[in-house]
């Protein structure tokens, strides 16, 4: 029995493959979910992106790592918001507390790192003051590898007030002691944790009921091809609920605040004339933030700003070099919405492969005459003289 | 309040476009069938958009085949369509076979679905199987005995019919009549086989709503009808 | 009792085949006394369905010197070089590939591409230095010379060595050919590149 | 209801009024009955059947004959392999004499697989076409309109057979009545000058009978001999042409008579595996020659050869081409490539022969044996004619034991300078001597030839051939210094207006080294196992219209047109022009088989001509798969079946020296179990076999039908034929095409493979062992050219281009028209079969006009530049694209060295306008067309005419050949 349990445990957060960079683009060096995992092997890189193993124990810091939105905790964030709403006293300020943290506190979670910037932002939306995140010193704590996650969060979140001309200091992080009991409620070793056994138990029931009727049809279980699934651009659920929050921030007014890109959520692109057209960038970008335009024999790259999550997909899938993430970003972009053309160029139909491309060297694609010549030109400087040195 | 004798109408003159369309692509319109079309014989119930393709038909007959002018032009443009290898291919495999192999697998799957269903090819049929000529007809084959059905009537039958003619569109007859109409409207000099296309394609679309939701309304519906 | 095979012996394959852990898998061409008859291509395509205009093998036609005067002894030579896959130690197309749908097989070395996650970018054709991948224009993605993966894990030959009239395609491991090149001393080469170290695997014996 | 109403409403219907005739192509049941069979499918006899299975077959991509295993997935050609069975494709040596299936493990996944070429393996494309013929057509406009109608079989072949007011709906032929075929083939009245305007040229007995009216041409027939046996048992015609004047006919006549093998033992080749010295002339072994792969197979063994005459072997290459033979021999600095100029074949090989005899380096003592028994006493298996005396005079004949006085019509040979019968001599006789009697000279065979081969020097010889007279002495001592030498040819020097003189002199160079028959040496193709259909049938009489095999004997000195009484195949490239000017005889019908004369002729516009020509040709017709060049300019158009849906059986080539009879049997569709009748995979298609018993039927002939083949057989179909051919001859007392029978499972009949040699000498099974080999051509000696008057010679002669009275042409041509044609050949192209083919199409797009450097620089063009180009006689065709008018055709060029200087060489098969090469008319419209079929260029437009003639290309007076190579042309940047 307990083997069957293991065997069918499922971890209580989704990863939404679609939005997933390192789905996406085995290229992508994107780490964020595991770089703040508390525990041990419960995320893994595998060729189908990333695996969220038995291990894990629901604390959902991943989920607030995750710029795509990948990865879907157990209690999505805006359900978390509306809870946290019903709370919001306006005007008064709004205090956040952990688990561990003494003292009054609003609003209380697992653990800070769950908190998102759009959540962090919800008791401002509602008209509170200020915000305060009551912390204890997260050093001992059994989730200590997700503090800076939440230490993030909190920048950002002030970044963000700055740029919809609030003070940086409507939010704020405030010290509190350590409550003396620990009282943290997610058990560490999932197996034996009882909502993931009954879980798994209630499924491994329903399957094997599910064997045992006759007339069940056959369980189509045909995976869908990635390269059908690439030319989907899914929402992406942090963002759009991040920009939702924004919009409807009482009297924000977007100031431009440029702030270094590395390490944030938001990036700013540009195309360099080296682009060929292939559209690689926009079928990987996990959150559909470029979009080809064609029209009138052009080609035309468009860009959202406000949805690019700054995971550098593009960029490094490019095998032209020519997609380059800006150093740095406006944030008032996420108030805007305007969204920017990148390249525009003249698009022509290679007359071997019938796909487009840009510029206008001949009549065949680049990616013919590489492909089709190339064998030739291989064997041929082989063989007339110059380079037999070469061989070995 | 539809009854049996409607559908079976319904039935029977789906055959019979069926057939005509079949015998369209089949051979070069005969004497008779040129007459019974330019004196009218296509008719729409109801405007629509396959009405007017009807009634292009009918105006292409006209006027492509005058009182002193014989069929040969019609026959020398059929053969040139569908009977020399010319850019318009009738046969299903052109289009559906990842290889082009006309005669090959596609045409064998086609065969094999006539078989299913219990449909024999006549030694008259000099045609592939997967010919849209025989493809047309093999449905105004399952019609046929659909509207037998209705006049028994024959619930268990007709679902079984249905489902034939319902799986013989989606696997092959609805997934490459488009391609080889929109071939015959760009490469055909004869206003006739341009209408004969534009007809094909309303009317398979027509099936395309109608077969399924005909079955779905068996399935729920048959039993208080035979009772009431 | 059957086959002649002039450079490589049955059991040499054989002994491919049986080999157990990591292995590369490759072929052995002999330039010298291939006559370029295409038998290779045509046995390819047929194997492997590829559409009109994509050719996973192709024998390349190369010509060089000089003639003019027919009193003179003629200084002109053709060579025909029948190049397929070359299924590198370290395949650039892999490396190119966004999507990682290039492997290179632990098993066998034979490197593949997964015709469900190719994208159809072509990153692999500008990447590989021998124009080994083709695009199929009419599924929009990349295909290439697979070493016939399907007959080889049957424990058949490649279509190509099997079909070739001169003989001069071998199939077989890496080592195993090695062994037998130098026990013949052939004069044997594997295209490399200058500036792109790929290691191919894919070994030529040339005239002496 | 509400759901069926929502439906209903929801549609719109066609409401049909009137009835609708019923096509019929699926069997109406009732609804019970369908209820009952539903779901109960197949038992019907279907070409589809479940899983994976093989059928052994032959190709027909080519001719070589080599055996294929097809595999067949689920009712589908999917893949084609060589047959391990065949010793064409696969090197193997069976347990016993004939060859067992478990000789070999060759299943599914079988370790043992064959070799095939391209070609081969394109097969499935080929079956598979979207551009074949599906119904029969007729034309509804005039003739090359492309106003087609499909008609059934059964009215197409009433038609055909019947005849009447044919065209009565075409404009200009309302009245034209139309003969058919079985009034035409029952006519068994004399042809008189209604049927010719050339009576006084008849032999005295006359053209023969109107019957010969009928005329058959071929381009490749191996359904022999069911065609034959339409033609020739049936119909009783002598007019069965076939493309051996374009292909090697030449070759196959005087390979038979110089080394005394029956016909239809095909040509002789070197023995590749044992040789040590080999010389191709003209040949390209591994790319055009059959079969090429084996010959591939071939040359790598004789390359990787381990033995003690490993480091001996060289191999040289005559061609104005660098062959990849050529390349392969340069690359391996083991050989030789001589880029001789184009048609000076002669000089070079009787050059050779000078130089051999001057310099003694031949086998003397072989060369002097006179008779069998002097050959045996020296282990020798046969003796050559060098000794015997010929006249000096005209006509050159052999001096008979009677005109000597010796009492019997013997050959009579000098020993001491006394004649004697050559049967009579016990050892050598005289080799160079001369003697008179009864006041006329008499030479030897060998003085003859030694007083022809010094005609020229070697130095004249180098200004003809344009090689070194070092390369020819020094290429003769190495050839005749050999330890195992031998000279072998193919199209090269004998598709020429010398051909029949190249291809002797090239066998007398081999005798001169004794190596006929020997292992190593040069060997003619041998017989291959024959099956038998006895039954009725009639004898052809009469002149034939190419005057093939007949001799002028009319009332006027000279023939209007040339007579080859030596050809022994037909002369199908003079058959056209004649038939245009009704020479000899008018003819009323003409079916063409597997054959595309209007692309594949030399010099093709006057076969489009008179083809258009009603007059000329009032009946034709034409049995293809697709919509050929020829087809498109015919009546009706009969739809063959592809070569994987027939019944027949093929021979091989002499590279392979045991017997071998293949089976050609459909890889796919359907036989009837009762009637046996046999369908390919389109059901309105039936195979030319079929057509043709059904036209005999018809017509009445004799041969075919109830107890066709002799009493209890009935030939009603092509499978009851072959059926009965496979039970009689060396296949006696086997069942026939049961389908367990070895014969059908392995795809034939093999001799053990390894049954090779007895002793030092081939063992050339089914033909004469023991025999004396003719280096004089007494035959050729004794007939006259029927132009001029005069005497053919019999020995080789120095000579270039000739036209139809043997006269050089003017040498004023070459300074107008400095370049010279040449052609050559892809391995994965044969003639018109492969271009539409669009996997062999994709190997090489297109061809170019390939010229040296020395050339390209002289008119100033690089590779990719466009030239014009055009011959004294070349003309307009329409349908070629690249056709300017006026006889200038346009041609892009490649450079390369690959090409001797003065030489414009094309390769063949590309240039399509037919199977959907270029756009055709059809109905005023172009036809669809992919232009990866017809690219390219065809070098045929632009032979040169004969300059007597001016209607035909030229052609070797003596056995009918076509000049294949070095027209006169010129070349002009565009």
């Amino acid at each position: 029995m307990d083997n069957i349990v293991e065997i069918q445990c499922e971890p209580p957060v989704r990863v939404e493959n679609e939005l997933c960079s390192r789905f996406r683009c085995t290229k992508s060096q994107c780490a964020a979910c595991a770089a703040v995992c508390p525990v041990p092997r419960a995320v893994r890189f595998v060729e189908q992106g990333v695996e969220i193993t038995g291990a894990c124990i629901a604390c959902d810091a991943c989920a607030s790592a995750c710029p795509n939105g990948a990865i879907q905790p157990a209690e999505s964030d805006r359900r978390l918001a509306e809870r946290m709403r019903e709370r919001v006293r306006p005007p008064a300020g709004f205090r956040i507390g952990c688990e561990r943290a003494e003292g009054p506190a609003d609003f209380v979670v697992p653990c800070l790192s769950r908190l998102t910037e759009a959540v962090l932002l919800e008791p401002i939306r509602c008209g509170a003051e200020r915000v305060e995140l009551l912390a204890p010193d997260c050093s001992g704590c059994q989730l200590e590898r997700a503090a800076p996650q939440w230490g993030m969060v909190l920048n950002l979140a002030r970044a963000l007030c700055e740029s919809a001309g609030f003070d940086a200091d409507r939010i704020v992080r405030t010290d509190a002691p350590r409550r003396k009991r620990e009282m943290t409620r997610i058990p560490l070793s999932a197996p034996g944790s009882r909502r993931a056994m009954f879980r798994a138990f209630a499924k491994w029931t329903a399957k094997t009921a599910a064997a045992a009727m006759p007339d069940a049809a056959p369980e189509q279980t045909a995976a869908e091809a990635f390269r059908a699934i690439v030319q989907r651009h899914p929402e992406n659920p942090k963002r759009s609920h991040l920009l939702e929050v924004l919009q409807s921030l009482p009297g924000a007014e977007a100031q431009p605040t440029v702030v270094p890109a590395a390490g944030k959520p938001f990036a700013h692109l540009e195309v360099t004339p080296g682009c060929a057209g292939c559209n690689v960038c926009e079928t990987l970008c996990p959150v559909g933030a470029l979009r080809r335009r064609g029209e009138n024999g052009t080609f035309a790259l468009d860009f959202d700003p406000a949805l690019c999550t700054g995971c550098r997909v593009c960029e490094v899938a490019c095998f032209h070099k020519a997609v380059r993430v800006r150093e740095t970003v406006d944030l008032s972009v996420l108030f805007e919405r305007q969204s920017a053309t990148l390249i525009s160029a003249t698009r022509r139909t290679c007359r071997a492969c019938h796909e487009t491309f840009l510029g206008d060297a001949s009549e065949f694609c680049p990616s013919c005459l590489v492909s089709g010549d190339r064998r030739d030109a291989i064997a041929r400087r082989f063989f007339l003289g110059g380079n037999r040195g070469d061989w070995s | 309040m539809i009854g049996h004798k409607e559908m079976q109408a319904v039935a029977a003159g789906r055959a019979k476009t069926y057939a005509v369309l079949s015998a369209l692509y089949s051979v070069p319109p005969s004497e008779d069938l040129t007459a019974m079309i330019r004196a009218g014989a296509l008719v729409e119930e109801g405007a629509s958009s396959l009405g007017a393709a009807a009634k292009d038909l009918t105006a292409a007959f006209r006027d492509a085949v005058l009182e002193d002018r014989p069929n040969n032009e019609l026959t020398a443009e059929h053969t040139r369509l569908f009977v020399l290898p010319s850019g318009v291919v009738p046969h299903e495999s052109f289009y559906l076979d990842e290889n082009k192999r006309v005669g090959g697998r596609v045409t064998v799957e086609v065969r094999r679905y006539y078989q299913d269903a219990a449909a024999q090819m006549t030694s008259a049929c000099l045609e592939l199987p997967d010919h849209m000529g025989v493809e047309l007809e093999f449905m105004k084959f399952l019609c046929e005995i659909e509207e037998q059905f209705w006049k028994e009537p024959n619930p268990d039958g007709l679902q079984r019919c249905l489902d034939f003619q319902h799986g013989f569109l989606t696997e092959h007859l609805l997934r490459w009549h488009r391609l080889l109409c929109e071939r015959v409207i760009a490469e055909t000099t004869a206003d006739v086989y341009r209408a004969v296309a534009r007809l094909t394609v309303e009317f398979l679309e027509a099936e395309r709503a109608f077969v399924p939701a005909l079955t779905e309304g068996i399935r729920s519906e048959w039993r208080t009808t035979c009772e009431s | 009792m059957s086959e002649y095979s002039p450079v490589i012996p049955r059991e040499a394959v054989d002994r491919s085949f049986a080999k157990q852990g990591p292995k590369q898998y490759t072929l052995w061409v002999d330039i010298e006394h291939c006559i370029g008859c295409n038998a290779c291509t045509m046995a390819c395509k047929a194997e492997n369905n590829t559409p009109i205009g994509v050719d996973y093998n192709r024998v390349i036609e190369i010509e060089e010197g000089d003639f003019r005067d027919p009193r003179k002894a003629p200084n002109v030579g053709v060579t025909f070089v029948p190049m397929p896959c070359m299924h590198c130690g370290r395949p650039a197309c892999q490396a190119a590939c966004p999507v990682g749908a290039i492997t290179k097989r632990k098993q066998d070395g034979i490197v593949l591409i997964n015709k469900d996650k190719c994208i159809g970018c072509r990153y692999c054709a500008w990447a590989c230095p021998y124009g080994a991948p083709q695009f199929n224009a009419e599924a929009k993605i990349m295909e290439k010379c697979t070493l016939c993966v399907h007959r080889v894990e049957k424990g058949q030959l490649p279509a190509c060595v099997n079909t070739c009239p001169a003989k001069v395609r071998f199939f077989g491991e890496l080592n195993e050919i090695t062994v037998l090149m130098r026990e013949k001393r052939a004069r044997s080469f594997s295209i490399s590149v200058a500036g792109a170290d790929t290691k191919p695997s894919v070994q030529y014996t040339i005239p002496r | 209801m509400k759901l069926l109403e929502n439906s209903l409403t929801r549609r719109t219907f066609l409401k049909v009024s009137g009835t609708i005739a019923v096509l019929s192509q699926i069997q109406p049941v009732s609804a019970q009955e369908w209820l009952a069979q539903v779901g109960k499918s197949g038992s019907k006899p279907d070409m589809v059947g479940d899983g994976a299975k093989i059928v052994r077959s032959v190709c027909l991509m080519c001719h070589s004959g080599c055996g294929i295993q097809c595999t067949i997935v689920n009712g589908e050609l999917v893949k084609i392999d060589g047959n391990p069975y065949h010793p064409n494709t696969y090197d193997y040596v069976s347990k016993g004499d004939i060859v067992e299936e478990s000789d070999l493990d060759g299943g599914l996944g079988g370790k043992d697989v064959g070799t095939l070429c391209a070609k081969g393996q394109a097969g499935i494309y080929a079956l598979y076409s979207p551009a074949r013929l599906k119904h029969p057509l007729k034309r509804v406009g005039p003739r090359g309109s492309g106003k087609w109608k499909t008609i059934s079989w059964d009215q197409a072949l009433k038609e055909i057979t019947e005849g009447g007011l044919l065209f009565k709906g075409v404009p200009g032929e309302e009245k034209r009545f139309v003969e058919g075929l079985k009034s035409i083939l029952n006519n068994d009245a004399p042809l008189g000058p209604e049927d010719s305007d050339y009576m006084d040229e008849a032999p005295p007995e006359g053209w023969g009978p109107k019957r010969n009216q009928f005329v058959w041409a071929h381009g490749r027939n191996e359904q022999s001999p069911l065609t034959p046996r339409f033609v020739a048992g049936a119909a009783g015609v002598p007019n069965m042409l076939n493309h051996c004047d374009r292909c090697a006919g030449t070759f196959y006549n005087v390979v038979e008579h110089t080394l005394n093998v029956p016909p239809y033992e095909i040509g002789a080749y070197a023995d590749y595996e044992y040789c040590t010295y080999l010389i191709s002339v003209g040949s390209n072994i591994t790319h055009a020659d059959y079969p090429g792969q084996t010959r591939a197979r071939y040359l790598q063994k004789f390359a990787k050869r381990t033995g003690p005459d490993a480091k001996l072997f060289k191999h040289v290459v005559v061609d104005p081409w660098l062959s990849p033979a050529a390349a392969k021999t340069l690359q391996s600095g083991k050989g030789e490539w001589i880029p001789l100029k184009p048609s000076t074949d002669a000089y070079f090989l009787v050059g050779m022969i000078r130089w051999m005899i001057e310099s003694k380096a031949y086998k003397a003592d072989f060369l002097a044996l006179p008779n069998q028994q002097a050959a045996k006493k020296t282990g020798r298996r046969n003796w050559t004619d060098m000794t015997y005396l010929v006249r000096t005079k005209e006509p050159k004949l052999y001096l008979t034991g009677r005109d000597a006085g010796l009492g019997q019509a013997d050959y009579v040979v000098l020993v001491g300078g006394k004649p004697t019968l050559f049967h009579e001599v016990d050892g050598p006789a005289d080799l160079d001597a001369e003697v008179e009697i009864k006041g006329e000279k008499y030479k030897t065979v060998f003085r003859l030839l030694r007083e022809r081969a010094q005609e020229k020097s070697l130095e004249e010889c180098e200004r003809e051939c344009d090689i070194p007279a070092g390369t020819i002495a020094h290429l003769g001592k190495e050839f005749s210094s050999a330890k195992r030498p031998v000279i072998e040819m193919f199209r090269g020097p004998i598709q020429q207006s010398n051909g029949w003189y190249n291809g002797q002199a090239l066998c007398i160079l081999n005798m001169m080294v004794d190596n006929i028959d020997r292992k190593g040496g040069y060997i003619p193709g041998h017989k291959a196992y024959a099956g038998d259909v006895k039954g009725p049938g009639r004898k052809p009489s009469g002149v034939s219209v190419d005057r093939h095999k007949d001799k002028y004997q009319g009332k006027k000195p000279v023939s209007t047109r040339p007579w080859y009484p030596l050809a022994v195949r037909t002369v199908t490239s003079e058959f056209f022009s004649a038939a245009k000017m009704g020479y000899p005889y008018r003819i009323k019908a003409y079916l063409n088989y597997y054959n595309d004369p209007a692309y594949t002729q030399p010099f093709n516009a006057p076969v489009i001509e008179a083809l258009l020509d009603l007059r000329a040709m009032p009946l034709t017709f034409s049995i293809d798969a697709y919509m050929g060049e020829t087809s498109q300019l015919c009546d009706y158009v009969l739809p063959d079946t592809e070569y994987l849906e027939r019944i027949g059986g093929f021979k091989t080539y002499p590279p392979v020296k045991t017997r071998v009879q293949a089976l050609r049997q459909p890889v796919i569709g359907t036989l009837d179990p009762k009637t046996k009748n046999y369908r390919g995979i389109h059901p309105d298609v039936q195979t030319a076999d079929d057509t043709l018993i059904q036209l005999a039927l018809r017509c009445g002939l004799p041969g075919f039908g109830k107890d066709g083949g002799g009493p209890g057989v009935d030939l009603f179909n092509s499978w009851q034929f072959w059926n009965e051919f496979y039970k009689n001859g060396d296949f006696k007392g086997e069942p026939g095409l049961d389908p367990d029978s070895r014969l059908v499972k392995l795809g034939g009949k093999f001799e053990n493979p390894g049954k090779q040699y007895e002793g030092d000498y081939t063992r050339f099974p089914g033909g004469r062992q023991v025999r004396g080999l003719l280096a004089y051509a007494a035959n050729v000696a004794a007939n006259k050219n029927s132009m001029t008057g005069k005497f053919y010679d019999g020995l080789p002669l120095y000579r270039f281009i000739i036209d139809c009275k043997e006269q050089p042409l003017d040498p004023a041509l070459w300074k107008e028209y400095p370049f010279q044609l040449h052609t050559h050949k892809d391995a994965w192209h044969t003639q018109t079969r492969t271009m539409n083919n669009l996997w062999l199409a994709s190997i090489k797009p297109q061809n170019y006009a390939e010229m040296n450097p020395a050339d390209a620089q002289k008119l100033g063009v690089v590779t990719g530049d466009w030239v014009k180009v055009k011959s004294p006689s070349s003309k307009h065709i329409p349908f070629v694209e690249v056709s300017m008018g006026d006889g200038w055709y346009k041609m892009q060029v490649r450079v390369t060295s690959r090409i001797r200087p003065g030489v414009f060489s094309v390769s063949q098969s590309y240039g399509r306008w037919g199977a959907g090469g270029r756009a055709w008319a059809a109905n005023g419209k172009p036809q669809y067309n992919d232009k990866r079929i017809g690219a390219g260029y065809s070098i045929n437009p632009l032979y040169m005419a004969d300059p007597v003639l001016g209607d035909r290309c030229l052609i070797d007076p003596v056995a009918g050949g076509t000049q294949s190579y070095g027209t006169p042309l010129r070349v002009e940047k565009v």
